[in-house]
């Protein structure tokens, strides 16, 4: 199984980032953008067939590791890949 | 000998081919030579990468000659990953320089940062900690955005690299030229810490001894990074961006922390990095280093790509890679320190004696060649060189043409606030440079010091060179620098007792520029026999050149002192209020190639200044006589800017409160331009405290250096008269200190963050 | 007294901690391997600063799982002092022996340059040598200092005095250029609500030796050593 | 408009940061864990209601800024959403 992970910042937090890169646009001549937020996105590859199984994995990890609570969110999708072997 | 496993040659390969690997036909008939048969694709890569000009150094070899490589105190001389100098206590100091150009145009971060890496791994394969970094910088002049976004990838590149792995980045240089907009420079130099018989080398001795490979896994990274810097950019090299290599910081500290333990445990007979050419050269420098033979499976090599081939593998440049020989029996050990720290290791071949790399893929044999021809008998050229056309318009120049200074106020605050002399703590302060808790003398001053923990002794690093003197005159350009360099360490108390270079010219098949280069080897040469500083390690970038436009020769010196004891350690900036201000060296009209004709005259012209080395060692010796005697309260070398500039440096550069000072600048008989702003060398600027003046005017008096009273240290003002021939009213001026350390300390981050 | 200092890999100031705890105040130290599961008898653990896991997916995410951190939790709850310094700071946020988290700076790159703090509680084992409200000046190096928490958390702290140092000038003022980093409330270091274990982003290790022409750090280390001298004689009554 | 926007490593590039969460999860009890790669994912609000222009606009701010061509990939999907005004 494949898992596409999506960990933002939490609403609300200021994102020193993404505030950086939206005056960059503007001043490269983008006037129309009004917000950017940057958030990681992580490709997982598990060897697990199980889609349950495969899902209590990756939220556990999501919740040991990838994403920090304090700041973070996160989402994640799975997607059936057959993997060499 | 088995005659039944030779490397195929089935088809013969097209001339197209040969010319694609950048061998010319006489090159390819050496191969076959060398060979006694043709070459197969994988050989002729590996031909390929290793005569590259970069592995080869075929075009300055002959000229590299001329350096003064010997030393009491050198250990290791050139030829090794890196230089080595004795220090006493036990220990020698381990260091070089290396460019990184071309990736670091390519990919400005990625570029910068594998840069850092690569030196580092220099340094550890020598068995030493590194302990201090410096970047040489050159780039574009900032108005233009494509300069500002390169310097900030390659800053960052050199901060993120430098500051994970935990070396400090105390010093370097940086100036700005448009010269240098398609081909900025990035020369980064390291210095470590050895103890002096531990001293590793890149040696492949003992038949059957294992070889092993540790680090990152091999990837299709930078496949021909070595012939990509052998060659010149044009407008397409921008959108081909070839294969770039990925930097983990992170890794390498793992592996530096493995590398030290080995040698903590004896266990190695040699180790080399994986740099240029990646295992081809590493394999095939130990062997024809020891005079033996190296076996190696790439079948064994960690990959993290599918599918490749062994031309692939072998010509890989991923970073973060070592190849070692193990002690007998003590590859265990070697695998188990590994384990420890999380890095792939595998035993990949084994020492032979008959003199061959011979590459095998499982059971067959994809490559057999003489580990001499490729490391040590390539080509060697000895390239026509002639002054180009244009080298006499560019020294003359009727100074008469230009008005002398009216307001050197105005003046003064132009040169503070241009890129070239304005502070750089832009730059430095994204580098970690106090990690390690030995930087006493931070970026800042003439030289950064790194005190050695367990000794009195400090060492002091500086890089140097001055690429428009080396256009106008190469030969004295290169001797400028090294005496340059030479000042920058005796102003912070230390003792120049070594030096390393970093090359940077244009192609050097074309005869103006391997005239400049000669010339500036020669130039350097002269100076550091002079002065007695042996040159121990070095390295060539050729080529940086855009369409058909070179870069100035822009010879680049890291040089490293010793200073004996903390109470020498000495800083460029004023005291106290109350010191009297000395000028040593004498002032002559030394206009060309100036920093005040460029910023305020733009020109890049004339004659430069001439240099006597009798006479800089001369104050050398006056110098540190004066610091070991405790006199003197700051010294500052005069160069960049010229007289004014020097002394408003001395009040503002402190890290505390700057300083103002009340000088008198006597009658003069040269132009008055010259006077402040002429860069003429063998100069400093130290303050002194009341009760030791006599003293010290009387040792510059014995030791014949030339004295000027200059006046007082003060508490805030920068205040100047200067005196002209009678009957003509001297020119006064007062400038607050704070408004000229405003002007320099925030200049570049206007420039570059648009703010502060 | 025994000072263990934790070593991820990756850590960069391991041997500078352990150079002050040794030759500077004379104490003993000892690297303690990030895969132990024991911590041996300390009296005191330091976090050092550095790149643990190369800072790879966030500061201190990675350290924080390493095996030697039930240990250091568990002396932590004990009562042992404990000092995150810099990278270490990130590792007590993410190991939630402290609140809050740590963003990217607020002008996003590296800055390494002494700044000020206030010393705002003077009553801890970390800081009983200074007096209430001094200013030290201690170098920062980071590229991630941007202190954050939620607004009940940043309450409880200042209501409980938690926040040990503030960025702030010269003359003791916070003010928005005297913040490095854009941290919350020009927070530079917490305590825990029990009062044993400090994370700061500045480092006192760097400034802790007249050769590097600041001692203001010192204080720092001179005032645990002070603390459990007084918790010995305590104990010995 | 809203963008999101995936900028990803190019395949054969050296995934530092992906290794190193890849190894941490595997000694953290998810041995099944083969291959972690770490991009980024942007989401970028822009004042533009026709779907052509958006488009063009965020090619280009990919281009420019967003993500390094010599080494990342990007992807994007672009949504609309009612902005307040
Ligand atoms: N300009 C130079 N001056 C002195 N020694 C040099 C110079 N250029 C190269 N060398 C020496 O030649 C050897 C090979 O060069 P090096 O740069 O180490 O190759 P690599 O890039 O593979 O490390 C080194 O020992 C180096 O010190
Ligand atoms: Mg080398």
């Amino acid at each position: 199984m494949k898992a596409k992970i999506y960990v933002t910042l939490k609403e609300g937090i200021l994102d020193p980032q993404g505030r950086a890169v939206q005056q960059s646009l503007q001043t490269l001549g983008f006037p129309a953008v009004e917000d950017v937020r940057i958030g990681k996105f992580l490709e997982v590859d598990i060897v697990e067939t199980e889609q349950a199984a495969a899902e209590a994995q990756v939220r556990s990890m999501c919740e040991k590791l990838l994403a920090n609570p304090v700041i973070e969110n996160y989402r994640y999708e799975l997607t059936e890949v057959s993997l060499p072997k | 000998m088995k005659h039944d496993n030779k490397p195929s040659t089935t088809e013969s390969l097209s001339k197209a081919l040969i010319h694609q690997h950048g061998l010319s036909d006489e090159e390819y008939q050496a191969i076959l030579a060398h060979l006694g048969r043709e070459p197969n694709l994988t050989e002729l890569g590996v031909f390929s990468v290793m005569w590259s000009e970069h592995c080869s150094y075929k075009s300055s070899r002959i000229h590299l000659k001329r350096f003064p490589t010997e030393g009491p105190r050198v250990v290791q001389g050139p030829g090794e990953n890196a230089g080595a100098v004795d220090i006493g206590d036990g220990l020698a100091a381990v260091f070089k320089m290396e460019s990184h150009n071309h990736p670091s145009f390519i990919e400005p971060f990625q570029g910068a940062a594998t840069g850092v890496g690569g030196i580092l791994r220099d340094i550890f394969t020598m068995g030493a900690r590194p302990i201090a970094l410096l970047d040489s910088l050159r780039f574009g002049e900032l108005d233009h955005a494509k300069n500002r976004h390169l310097l900030q990838g390659v800053v960052s590149g050199i901060s993120f690299y430098g500051n994970c792995i935990g070396v400090p980045t105390v010093g370097g240089e940086i100036t700005f030229n448009d010269i240098y907009s398609k081909n900025p420079l990035v020369n980064v130099f390291c210095l470590g810490i050895v103890e002096k018989d531990r001293l590793l080398k890149g040696l492949a001795q003992g038949e059957g001894n294992l070889v092993l490979y540790i680090g990152a896994k091999t990837g299709r990274d930078g496949i021909h990074g070595a012939t990509m810097a052998s060659d010149s950019f044009d407008d397409a090299s921008e959108k081909k961006r070839p294969n770039v290599q990925v930097g983990d910081p992170f890794l390498e500290k793992l592996l530096l922390e493995a590398c030290l333990e080995f040698l903590e445990q004896d266990l190695l007979i040699g180790i080399q990095d994986m740099g240029a050419a990646g295992l081809t050269s590493s394999s095939c420098e130990m062997a024809a280093r020891s005079g033996t033979g190296i076996e190696l499976d790439v079948a064994l090599v960690p990959r993290r790509e599918s599918g490749m081939t062994p031309y692939e593998i072998l010509l890989s440049e991923s970073q973060e890679r070592m190849l070692l020989v193990a002690k007998p029996g003590k590859q265990d050990a070697v695998l188990a320190i590994c384990h420890k720290w999380g890095i792939d290791a595998a035993v990949v071949g084994k020492v032979t004696n008959d003199g061959l790399l011979r590459i095998k893929d499982g059971t067959q044999t994809v490559a057999e060649i003489p580990a001499k021809a490729l490391a040590e008998e390539g080509p060697r050229y000895d390239r026509p060189a002639a002054p180009p056309s244009y080298q006499d318009s560019l020294q003359s120049l009727n100074l008469d043409m230009l008005p002398d200074v009216k307001n050197p106020d105005e003046v003064l605050i132009a040169l503070l606030g241009s890129p070239t002399i304005a502070s750089k703590a832009w730059v430095f302060r994204q580098y970690d440079y106090m990690v390690g808790t030995n930087t006493v003398v931070c970026p800042g001053s003439d030289a950064a010091v790194v005190r050695l923990k367990g000794t009195q002794k400090s060492l002091a690093i500086t890089t140097d060179g001055n690429s428009r003197y080396c256009l106008l005159n190469p030969h004295m350009g290169g001797s400028l620098a090294v005496a340059e360099a030479a000042r920058n360490l005796v102003c912070s108390g230390a003792e120049p007792i070594g030096v390393t270079d970093c090359l940077n010219f244009g192609n050097p098949e074309r005869p103006d520029i391997m005239w400049q280069f000669v010339m500036a080897v020669e130039g350097i040469a002269d100076a550091c026999r002079a002065l007695n500083i042996p040159v121990v390690s070095g390295n060539v970038s050729f080529y940086n050149e855009t369409n058909g436009l070179s870069i100035y020769p822009t010879p680049i010196l890291g040089m490293v002192g010793l200073i004996d004891a903390p109470e020498h350690i000495t800083t460029q900036w004023f005291k106290q209020a109350g010191d009297h201000i000395l000028l040593l060296g004498q002032t002559n009209e030394d206009l060309g190639g100036s920093e005040y004709l460029k910023v305020i005259h733009a020109r890049e012209q004339g004659i430069i200044p001439w240099l006597d080395l009798e006479v800089e060692q001369r104050l050398h010796r006056c110098l540190l006589e004066l610091i070991r005697q405790g006199w003197i309260q700051s010294a500052h070398d005069c160069s960049e800017g010229g007289l004014l500039v020097t002394l408003a440096e001395c009040c503002i550069t402190s890290p505390l409160a700057p300083l103002g000072a009340q000088i008198t600048i006597p009658p003069h008989r040269i132009r008055l331009d010259g006077v402040l702003f002429g860069e003429s060398p063998s100069r400093a600027v130290i303050s002194v405290k009341p009760e030791h003046l006599d003293a010290v005017r009387e040792a510059i008096v014995q030791a014949g250096v030339p004295l000027t009273d200059l006046g007082r240290v003060t508490s805030s003002s920068f205040d100047v008269t200067i005196q002209q021939a009678a009957p003509v009213s001297p020119i006064c001026f007062s400038l607050p200190g704070s408004h000229l350390a405003d002007i320099w300390k925030h200049s570049l981050a206007k420039q570059l963050d648009g703010d502060e | 007294m025994n000072i263990g200092i934790v070593v991820f890999p990756g850590s960069n100031c391991d041997r500078d901690c352990a150079y002050v705890a040794s030759d500077v105040i004379g104490q003993s130290a000892q690297f303690i391997w990030h895969q132990e599961t024991s911590l041996g008898e300390m009296d005191a653990i330091i976090l050092p600063g550095g790149f643990s896991y190369g800072d790879y997916l966030r500061t201190g995410a990675i350290a924080h799982l390493s095996p030697i951190m039930d240990a250091v939790k568990a002396f932590a709850k004990q009562g042992g002092l404990v000092l995150g310094i810099c990278n270490g700071f990130q590792i007590l946020l993410e190991s939630g022996l402290l609140p809050g988290a740590m963003l990217r700076n607020r002008g996003l790159s590296f800055r390494c340059e002494e700044v000020y703090v206030r010393v705002e509680n003077a009553e801890t084992p970390f800081t009983n040598q200074c007096h209430p409200g001094q200013v030290l000046k201690i170098p920062i190096a980071h590229a991630e200092g941007n202190y954050y928490t939620d607004p009940v958390t940043l309450s409880s702290l200042q209501a409980n005095a938690q926040v040990i140092f503030r960025y702030c000038d010269a003359d003791g003022q916070s003010t928005g250029p005297s913040n490095p980093n854009g941290s919350l409330d020009h927070i530079a270091g917490i305590r825990n609500a029990a009062g044993n274990v400090l994370g700061m982003m500045p480092h006192p290790e760097r400034c802790a030796e007249r050769a590097l022409n600041n001692t203001d750090g010192f204080l720092v280390f001179q005032s645990m050593v002070a603390s459990l001298k007084t918790q010995a004689r305590l104990t010995a009554r």
